[in-house]
């Protein structure tokens, strides 16, 4: 297998030379045409729309497949989930976490807004701000108290959000098709080149799936989360 | 441009989107069937007028308006032939079914499985449909990640979850395998669509071995998705274990799907790619074929477990429908193409009839156990029946047709062995359900000895409390007819084998294919026609499905499974191959995949 | 250095199929696939560099410097995220089979099936 | 050969040790660490290569996200009674 791989890299061009390609043309082509900064995002969100749709409901379809998976297994061998923390995490009353917290918390929700909204302009965009917007709301779960979060945030608002973000993306390209256009064609006003508003429907679509990830992997992480809480609930009923 | 292949994919996925909202607000069960059901309706719809128009020649659409400049395509495209939009509406066509079995199935199923389900059909049809190695690529991912969470969704039984670890173990190596050959494909030449690779690809005319490798591993990692031997470990584990509904969708479009995109890249890619040494390629994937079609017709005819019979028959069929890829002439690519049409539909018609049966039983699916109890329900037996004999390749089962397309694109050895292949495969499985149907139905054959037929064998993992001991509901008939008589439609209409010859010939003319999708140059379809089936197919066709039954009757007169010794090594033999553990099987992934790439290699020099 | 990364890539392939065969624990299996994985990034960002190349990235300069393909890093960025997703997806199998099984050594779990 | 050459050179050896050495670690709770610093040396790569784009999302995906949802798992079978 090895004495394969190494014939066939032997066919590639050298490092640090690749041939004509179209990721060269649309180096050039894409400042003009869509007023972008960021030509990843071009591709991602404008020339290869449809790989990242596809790509979304991949993280939709994990999620509603994680969530399948362990919130059965939940329902079967427990009751209600209350509060359990002194075993695992940080202790809910500690002052220092109380103070610190909520400004920890409101950074990383203005740092994930930032990478989403900038991501046609900078490096980043709806996925990396989707993750970090996911981990504020871990963020919360770990520092407040469990069962009254979930009561302000239930699990399934977060599931809402994640189809909602993901049905986002599927109206903006339908939206296009209605005007007459392809589906996931650009038609929004392209705007100035670096300011916020510009490039179309890229900041858009990264808005879709900012919301999209954020809910998705908050979704998956709070289900691998409850796993072990509700496991200690178990532990302890026995003791 | 064209509208309706997009709007088909975004169907499902709104539709997918709209379960999983509202699976939130925990709706009455008729709410989320009838989303669920009307959206596949509707894909179907859409996927069917898509078949019609592409009849009149490709439909082209490039997404987000990124049309190709001076021949270079920039962004992702739907090149749609007939083929591509038959496999669509195929997926859609059995994904209809199976949303309407469950109406009456699988109580416990909430919005999640719908929203998978739907996803799962634009996936399918996404892959079916696209012109771009890469969107292939996330399509197929997309499938695949369904898929595992599907499998493992009746997760009170252990057998789910071992079927389900190894079948995305085993993918997703295939997956990184096809990867890699992508990105060794654009590293060489800089572009993703697939009929400009095959054109740039093709103006170098010394294939080197960058090609080939690209070819073995992407080759492979679509073979382990079709269950092509020695990659096909997993297919009878998680098709012996996943919801039935969904089995059916498994074997009848999943694993044909990996074969359609094999042939897909083979002939726009890498047949002009290679040239006049694209011969090389022809006896490795007999070879594998025809392994195949071996192992997955012993196998099947020596389980016991209703729903791995149907999973080693997938293995067997994929085999086949390979053969007449591999053959790479343009009767054989049509013969395949209907082939796969009427088999998917015949398989997907047979896993409902079993799940059926299973939720009559309470889920039981042994053979032994189910043995003479099948005898009140007649219609479903006669269907079973009729299954047998149509996977069989009795006449005018769209199957029967494809088989004598696909001898056709063969000659001189390749000929013996493709016929002799086809005919093996096709008594073996049919010859399995004949002789089920024959004990469950009419109670014939060896009779069970107590134990058993009072509880039913419910080895751990094996049997599934998928059902709750009703009496089979109509919605559960239905589909198991309807399937039936698509098949046997697919097989009279002269259009199919038309459409599926001049589909096949149209892609095999990958220049004047590149011309129209990148240049927007009209290409003119040449005529190609493929005669009906004659006497000596009939006869042939007539003679396998009494084969079978033949065989079914010797099958049902041996009194116990007394067997030459010879026989009994190589059956422990081959079941200790099919081991269940992960690593084992990734380990025949590799050496698959290497040997494809020496044999290619060699062929080369 | 010119095939220095490349080479990277196969080896990273190779040694993570090494491990997923020799593996004697299931999470561990899965990190291993991670590792496979990672072998594609390495290789698809590296058929796209362009020494002395600056990011696609244009703030605000002239749109005509130098710079790496765009294309292969958004198919990077796909590829994570389809890692992310399938690793989930698997660790929730594991978790399970755990649960169920009482074990996550691939041989015994095949004894076990028995 | 450049000082970025070079550089590449070095993160491209120190992945290919690290991606060793998360294969060898069969102690699933030191695989984590291992996975972790793996992760960030990709990312580390990814942003020699002139990706930062990718690098980004390897940092949120391959040195937190990952080994996250690893050690969650991990408690989780490490608590569960035989």
């Amino acid at each position: 297998m090895a004495a394969l791989l190494g014939w066939a890299l032997a066919g590639l061009p050298a490092f640090g030379s690749p041939r004509a390609s179209l990721g060269i043309l649309i180096d050039h082509l894409g400042p003009s045409v869509r007023h972008a900064t960021d030509m990843v995002a071009v591709v991602n969100f404008d020339a290869r729309g449809i790989d990242t749709l596809a790509e979304e409901f991949i993280l939709l379809a994990a999620a509603t497949g994680v969530a399948e998976l362990l919130r059965r297994a939940r329902g079967e061998e427990s009751g209600p989930a209350v509060d359990q923390r002194s075993e695992f995490g940080p202790d809910p009353g500690s002052e220092a976490l109380r103070r610190v917290g909520p400004a920890l918390v409101g950074f990383t929700v203005l740092l994930g807004l930032y990478i989403v909204a900038h991501g046609h302009l900078s490096p980043g965009g709806g996925f990396q701000g989707g993750v970090v917007l996911a981990s504020a709301v871990i963020l919360v779960y770990l520092v407040a108290r469990y069962a009254d979060l979930r009561r302000a945030a239930p699990l399934p608002a977060f599931e809402l959000a994640e189809a909602a973000g993901a049905a986002g993306f599927v109206v903006v390209g339908l939206a296009a098709l209605a005007g007459g256009s392809a589906f996931l064609a650009n038609v929004l006003p392209l705007g100035t080149a670096g300011q916020l508003p510009s490039a179309g429907t890229i900041p858009v679509l990264n808005l879709a799936v900012g919301v999209e990830v954020a809910g998705g992997i908050t979704v998956v992480v709070a289900e691998f989360l409850e796993q072990t809480i509700v496991l200690r609930q178990r532990v302890r009923g026995r003791r | 441009m064209s509208l309706l292949g997009p709007l088909a994919v975004a169907t499902a996925l709104l539709g997918a989107a709209a379960a999983l909202s509202l699976s939130v607000l925990r709706p009455p069960r008729i709410v989320l069937d009838a989303l669920a059901t009307s959206c596949a309706a509707v894909v179907l719809g859409l996927t069917t007028s898509l078949l019609v128009a592409s009849g009149r020649g490709p439909v082209i659409s490039w997404f987000g308006g990124w049309l190709p400049r001076r021949g270079i395509a920039l962004g992702v495209d739907f090149a749609v032939d007939p083929l591509g939009a038959g496999m669509a509406a195929l997926a859609a066509a059995l994904t209809l079914a199976a949303l309407v079995f469950i109406w009456r199935a699988l109580d416990h199923a909430h919005g999640l499985l719908h929203a998978l389900l739907l996803v799962f059909l634009a996936a399918m049809v996404g892959l079916a449909l696209t012109g771009d190695l890469f969107d292939l690529f996330v399509f197929f991912e997309l499938m695949s990640v369904c898929a595992y969470a599907l499998t493992a969704f009746r997760i009170e039984d252990q057998g789910p979850l071992q079927g389900a670890l190894v079948f995305a173990v085993t993918n997703t190596v295939g997956a990184f395998l096809v990867l890699t050959g992508i990105a060794l494909l654009y590293g060489r030449t800089g572009t993703l669509n697939l009929v400009q690779l095959g054109m740039t690809l093709h103006r170098h005319p010394h294939p080197e071995g960058l090609v080939v490798v690209a070819f073995a591993s992407i080759a492979a990692g679509l073979l382990v998705k079709a269950g092509v031997a020695p990659f096909h470990f997993w297919v009878a584990d998680a098709e012996t274990v996943a919801p039935t509904p969904v089995c059916a969708l498994f074997s009848g479009v999943l694993a044909p799907l990996g074969l359609y995109a094999l042939a897909r890249i083979t002939w726009t890619v890498f047949l002009p790619a290679l040239g006049p040494r694209a011969s090389i390629i022809t006896w490795p994937l007999l070879a594998m074929g025809t392994a195949s079609v071996v192992i997955g017709s012993l196998m099947c005819w020596w389980q016991r477990n209703l729903k791995r019979q149907l999973a080693f028959s997938t293995v067997a069929h994929s085999g086949l429908i390979l053969l007449g890829v591999a053959l790479l002439r343009p009767v054989g690519l049509a013969g395949a193409a209907v082939y796969l049409l009427g088999y998917g539909l015949i398989k997907g018609s047979l896993f409902l009839s079993v799940g059926a049966l299973m939720h009559r039983f309470g889920g039981r699916v042994d053979e032994d156990a189910l043995c003479g109890q099948g005898r009140g329900l007649r219609g479903l037996g006669v269907l079973t029946a009729l299954g047998g004999l149509g996977l069989a390749g009795l006449p005018p089962f769209a199957a029967f047709v494809g088989k004598s397309m696909i001898d056709r694109g063969a000659n001189g050895p390749a000929l013996v062995l493709v016929a002799a292949a086809a005919v093996l495969g096709s008594v073996v499985t049919g010859a399995t359900v004949l002789r089920v149907a024959a004990r469950v139905y009419l109670g014939l054959g060896r009779q069970p000895t107590g134990a058993v037929h009072r509880h039913g064998s419910r080895r751990p993992g094996e049997a599934e409390p998928e059902g709750r001991s009703g009496p089979v509901p109509l919605t559960m008939l239905v589909p198991v007819g309807g399937l039936l008589l698509a098949a046997a439609v697919a097989g009279v209409a002269a259009p199919v084998r038309s459409g599926a010859a001049r589909a096949a010939a149209a892609v095999a003319q990958p220049v004047a294919m590149a011309q129209l999708v990148l240049d927007g140059r009209p290409m003119t379809a040449p005529a190609i026609t493929v005669a009906a089936p004659d006497a000596a197919d009939w006869v042939l066709g007539l003679g396998s499905a009494a084969a079978a039954v033949a065989l079914a009757g010797a099958g049902l007169a041996a009194a116990a499974p007394t067997r030459a010794r010879g026989s009994r090594r190589l059956r422990n033999g081959l079941r200790s191959l099919h081991s269940g553990h992960p690593g084992d099987y990734v380990t025949w992934i590799v050496v698959g995949t290497a040997a494809l790439g020496g044999v290619l290699g060699l062929g080369l020099r | 250095m010119t095939v220095l990364p490349y080479a990277v890539a196969v080896w990273l392939l190779l040694v993570g199929l090494y491990g997923v065969v020799t593996s004697r624990h299931l999470v561990h299996l899965v990190v291993c696939l991670a590792v496979v994985q990672s072998s594609t990034y390495v290789l698809l960002l590296a058929v796209g560099y362009r020494s002395g190349a600056l990011p696609p990235v244009f703030a605000g300069e002239p749109a005509h410097i130098r710079a790496v393909d765009p294309v292969v890093q958004a198919l990077t960025l796909t590829d994570v995220v389809v890692e992310a997703a399938v690793t989930a997806l698997l660790l929730a199998i594991v978790v399970q089979i755990h649960k169920r099984f009482g074990t996550l050594d691939p041989d015994r779990l095949q004894r076990l099936r028995r | 050969m450049t000082g970025t050459t070079l550089f590449q050179a070095v993160v491209l050896v120190l992945v290919a040790l690290g991606g060793t050495l998360v294969v060898l670690a069969r102690d699933p709770l030191r695989q984590v660490v291992m996975v972790s610093a793996f992760g960030l040396l990709l990312a580390v790569l990814f942003a020699a290569l002139q990706a930062p784009d990718v690098s980004l999302s390897q940092v949120a995906v391959g040195a937190i996200a990952l080994p996250i949802m690893i050690l969650l798992a991990l408690a989780r079978i490490r608590r569960a009674p035989r």
